[in-house]
């Protein structure tokens, strides 16, 4: 595969994306640091709440934003090859992933608020359930953006830029799955 | 290339669950993201200011929570 | 000027001239009143010269707002207004509601909450003007063809105001409740929707003076308002530290008040890159000045001065201190003075057909009170700042620290005196060059008109 | 490169989104509030004390929950600081507690509508604020130990601190009062405290809302304040 270096106007992805990209960077950045600060400033109180968080529950929620954002790449590179057709096959397989991501979420989610972890139950729980609560915003909007691009793409002038810019905002989702997923359920 | 990159992100993520430590868990996470950035985002292809951006803020991103915690 | 209801713009804008010098005129009071200079506490006690100071400037900037509706509407819709006569009639009606207002605040009269001190009965008339008003420029653009985006964000942002100003209507004995709806208004007002208004108004300055082409304009517009919503609306949150609300805000308003200061920075690179990119071939230099200031100032006073006491661990102890005077002085002065003074100078010379700017005054007004309003917000910033270290961190009684913090007030004083300066001529400049009863020049053709989309930008003139 | 229904897009389903997060916030949030605020403690008094609050715009001096104006005290924890007597003069007749300091508008209150602001104060300070006001931290173990004090009457640690400091902590309105038992016997004492102005006519000292009890207590503690040179011989 050859392809020449892109001009410093045009990121894979489009402009507006990358825009888009770069502040919930710095927004999860951010965020990141609460968590280490809530983490270090609270051990006991960070340690006993991770005890109620399941490792196995975190793997398969990373392996599924994993293999659903790999989906979304292969898609992405039919648009080499001007595979639209093929590329929008692979963009729903991506959402179909995004979507068991949910759903795992969810349940889990749901699970813990039914054991009486709220919002306000402590430093930790308030940490847990907006940073991931948050996160969770972001695969929705993901999802929700493979889905239109992929279902309704006679909306769009440049559907190439369309395609790769909701891949590339759902790559976003697992970048920052990444670090939210250790600083929640790696134990002290 | 999207496979084997596949391959590696899931071999990382089982590494750190089975190491266990924050700070190399960490740094599985940075690999992990600017593998998923230079490969999936294709940052690979963009103009190299893109691609330095994005792997030094990972970078720093990452030094930070190994500092802070 | 391109229709004659534009016209009714004139009227607000000198509303906004009067109600600025008075507002001045209440801040020297509050000044003096600090050094213990306090004889008219009798007649003005100093909630009183408070809640005037800040009522009389929400009321100019929304008379500055309804002013730049009034002048941007019909030219953005290529139409005369709806209703002109009824423009005047809302414009008497709010004059006549915010000095009732004042005069209820001399005699007592009050809702009594922090910005909203209006009292309930004048609340339902402020809705119903503003309400006249939404529909003057609602049916304005409505009946147009030509359906600008800025006109829209302009529109959609005045509704929202006056949406948003109905939370602080609803009725509640628990304080913590009321303070909460409160910021629902004041927070995602100036911070928000206001935010709209400003990009709205900003554009449309630097699409008439730098002339470059209204869609690159136009697109970053959104792009700046997504930006500021963005951290804007959940920003809300740092309000929420202290008040009785759950500890979770801490961490909402902590996180998306550090964004804050990105999109005000977003909001000056956009006005000094299109200025750059525009040349800058408009003789009207003062206005684009004053545009160009306005970015910048917000950026300054909202941004940057804001994200100095927005983390909750600062907040703790800034929290209710002059530090938070030092931060609004400049952050409203950057944000909506400014311009709301940016879209007066660029008005007036089309409304008059007199080239105010070519004045030196013009000049003076914007350089003198730019350093007189900095000098104010580094005499608040001290005394701030002393107040935090003494009462907050070293636990003197409120009274002492008081007496320590006079000789900033002299300061103040002194800096606010330069502030008023620039303002003076300002309206000076007004008065001299802007009276309505004056033979009016025939109206002039604007000079450089916005270039057709494709045309090079440096070829104009 | 960006297009504008791109970027328009962008603006509206960020608002959209945040818009969303915030009402669910806001929903949670009021889920909470009424015990945060101890809703239940909202009694006819305390409504009225807020009225009260409101319609003569004490904010416009005062900061609660440190929402105001800067130019007089915060009150959120009035009540626990300076206890109702205090409050009971001060509101009185504000140029009694600070004479010739900083004005406040004496507004005339019956007795009851005072007892309705003392009621509010009381309500309000004890709102969970998430640790707001912060204690001093500053020289905090200096006055921590003067705090610890076991002899300091409650009278002297919300009144008379106000104006006099003892032990490098207090206000400079009035002498400070180290080794005061020094200088006065407690008769002198006594009958000062009682009646400041018949003493020594045109004195700022104020006459204090004191009952016997709290005269006698006070009158102990001030004269047991010897400077320790003196205590040696």
């Amino acid at each position: 595969m050859t392809m020449k270096a892109r001009a410093l106007d045009d990121p894979p992805g489009g402009v507006l994306l990358w825009l888009i990209v770069g502040l919930e960077l710095v927004t999860f950045a951010i965020v990141f640091a609460l968590v280490a600060g809530v983490r270090r400033a609270q051990p006991d109180e960070f340690a006993a709440g991770q005890g109620a968080l399941s490792p196995a529950l975190g793997l398969t929620l990373t392996l599924l934003l994993i293999t659903s954002g790999a989906l979304a790449a292969q898609g992405v590179h039919r648009l080499r090859q001007t595979r639209l057709d093929d590329t929008r096959r692979w963009l729903l397989a991506a959402a179909g992933v995004g979507a068991a991501f949910l759903v795992v979420k969810a349940v889990d989610c749901s699970a813990h608020l039914g054991a009486g972890h709220r919002l306000g139950s402590s430093d930790f729980w308030d940490a847990y359930l907006l940073a991931t609560g948050f996160h969770f915003v972001h695969v929705v909007v993901g999802v929700a953006l493979l889905l239109f691009v992929s279902l309704r793409r006679a909306v769009f002038d440049d559907v190439e830029t369309a395609y790769a810019g909701a891949a590339l905002f759902w790559h976003l989702c697992d970048v920052v799955w990444f670090f939210l997923f250790p600083l929640f359920f790696v134990r002290a | 290339m999207r496979a084997a990159t596949w391959a590696l992100l899931v071999g990382l993520t089982c590494a750190s669950v089975a190491s266990g430590r924050l700070w190399l868990a960490l740094v599985l996470a940075a690999l992990k993201a600017v593998a998923v950035g230079l490969e999936f985002m294709e940052l690979r292809h963009a103009a190299r200011v893109h691609r330095w951006a994005f792997t030094g803020f990972v970078g720093l991103l990452t030094a930070g929570l190994l500092l802070a915690l | 000027m391109k229709f004659q209801s534009q016209k009714v713009a004139w009227g607000f804008f000198a509303t906004c001239m009067l109600l600025l010098s008075l507002q001045l005129v209440y801040g020297f009071i509050m000044g003096f009143a600090r050094v213990g200079m306090d004889g008219l506490h009798e007649w003005i006690p100093f909630n009183a010269a408070r809640a005037t100071h800040t009522n009389l400037l929400v009321m100019w900037l929304l008379a500055g707002f309804m002013g730049a509706a009034y002048w941007i509407i019909p030219d953005e819709c290529d139409r005369e207004l709806a209703w002109p006569k009824l423009a005047w009639v809302q414009l008497i009606a709010l004059v006549v509601t915010g000095v009732t207002a004042i005069i209820g605040f001399h005699l007592n009269w009050w809702e009594g909450r922090k910005f909203l001190e209006i009292p309930r009965p004048l609340d339902f008339l402020v809705v119903i003007d503003v309400l006249l008003f939404i529909g003057n420029i609602g049916w304005t653009v409505w009946k147009s063809e030509k359906k600008s985006t800025t006109s829209m964000v302009l529109f959609f942002g005045l509704l929202a105001a006056a949406l948003l100003y109905l939370p602080g209507m609803i009725p509640t004995d628990n304080q913590t409740v009321d303070s909460f709806w409160r910021w629902w208004v004041v927070h995602l007002w100036v911070e928000g929707v206001w935010e709209l208004i400003m990009g709205a108004i900003l554009s449309y300055l630097l699409i008439k003076l730098t002339g470059v082409d209204r869609e690159i304009i136009e697109k970053w517009l959104y792009v700046i308002v997504g930006f500021t919503f963005l951290s804007g609306v959940l920003g809300t949150g740092h309000h929420y530290y202290f008040i009785g609300t759950p500890r979770y805000w801490l961490m909402v308003g902590g996180v998306f008040s550090a964004l804050e200061p990105l999109a005000f920075l977003g909001m000056a690179i956009y006005a000094f890159a299109m200025a750059k990119k525009g040349g800058r071939t408009h003789p009207n230099r003062v206005a684009l000045l004053w545009t160009i200031g306005c970015a910048l100032m917000s950026f300054v006073g909202a941004g940057f001065l804001g994200f100095a006491h927005t983390l909750p661990q600062v907040n703790m102890y800034t929290h209710g201190t002059l530090v938070t005077a030092m931060h609004g002085h400049m952050a409203f002065w950057g944000a909506y003075a400014m311009l709301v003074l940016a879209i007066i100078a660029y008005a007036m010379p089309l409304l008059t057909g007199r080239k105010v700017y070519e004045q030196a005054s013009a000049g003076f007004a914007f350089w003198t009170s730019n350093i007189g309003m900095t000098a104010m917000t580094l005499a608040f910033a001290v005394a701030g700042v002393s107040q935090v270290v003494l009462e907050r961190r070293a636990g003197m009684e409120f009274l002492t620290v008081q007496k320590e913090l006079e000789v900033h007030f002299w300061g103040l004083i002194l800096a606010a005196s330069l502030f008023s300066c620039g303002i003076i001529a300002f309206v000076w400049d007004f008065i001299r060059y802007g009276m309505p009863n004056a033979p009016l020049k025939q109206a002039t053709p604007e000079p450089p008109a916005e270039v057709p989309p494709g045309a090079p930008a440096v070829a104009r003139g | 490169m960006l297009s504008k229904s791109a970027a328009k897009a962008f603006f509206l389903g960020g608002t959209a989104v945040t818009a969303s997060v915030f009402l669910a916030l806001t929903w949670d949030t009021f889920q909470q509030i009424p015990e945060r605020t101890r809703a239940s403690a909202l009694t006819e008094p305390v409504k009225r004390g807020k009225d009260l609050w409101e319609r003569n715009n004490c904010m416009g001096c005062h900061t609660l929950f440190g929402e105001g104006a800067y130019y007089a005290p915060e009150l959120t924890k009035v009540y626990e600081r300076r206890g109702p007597a205090f409050i009971r003069a001060q509101i009185k007749d504000p140029q009694a507690m600070y004479p010739g300091e900083r004005k406040m508008t004496n507004y005339h209150f019956k007795d009851e509508e005072i007892e309705d602001l003392i009621a509010f104060f009381e309500w309000v300070g004890k709102v969970d604020l998430n640790g707001f006001p912060a204690k001093p931290t500053l020289g905090a173990a200096a006055q921590q130990a003067v705090a610890n004090a076991p002899t300091r009457p409650q009278v002297f640690t919300q009144i008379c601190v106000t104006c006099h400091a003892l032990g490098g902590a207090g206000g400079t309105v009035g002498p400070a009062l180290d080794g005061v038992g020094d200088r006065f016997d407690s008769a002198y004492l006594e009958r000062w405290l009682k009646d400041p102005a018949g003493v020594k006519p045109g004195t700022t000292m104020p006459k204090l809302p004191l009952d016997d009890a709290q005269l006698g207590e006070l009158v102990t503690f001030l004269s047991s304040q010897k400077t320790k040179k003196e205590v040696a011989q």
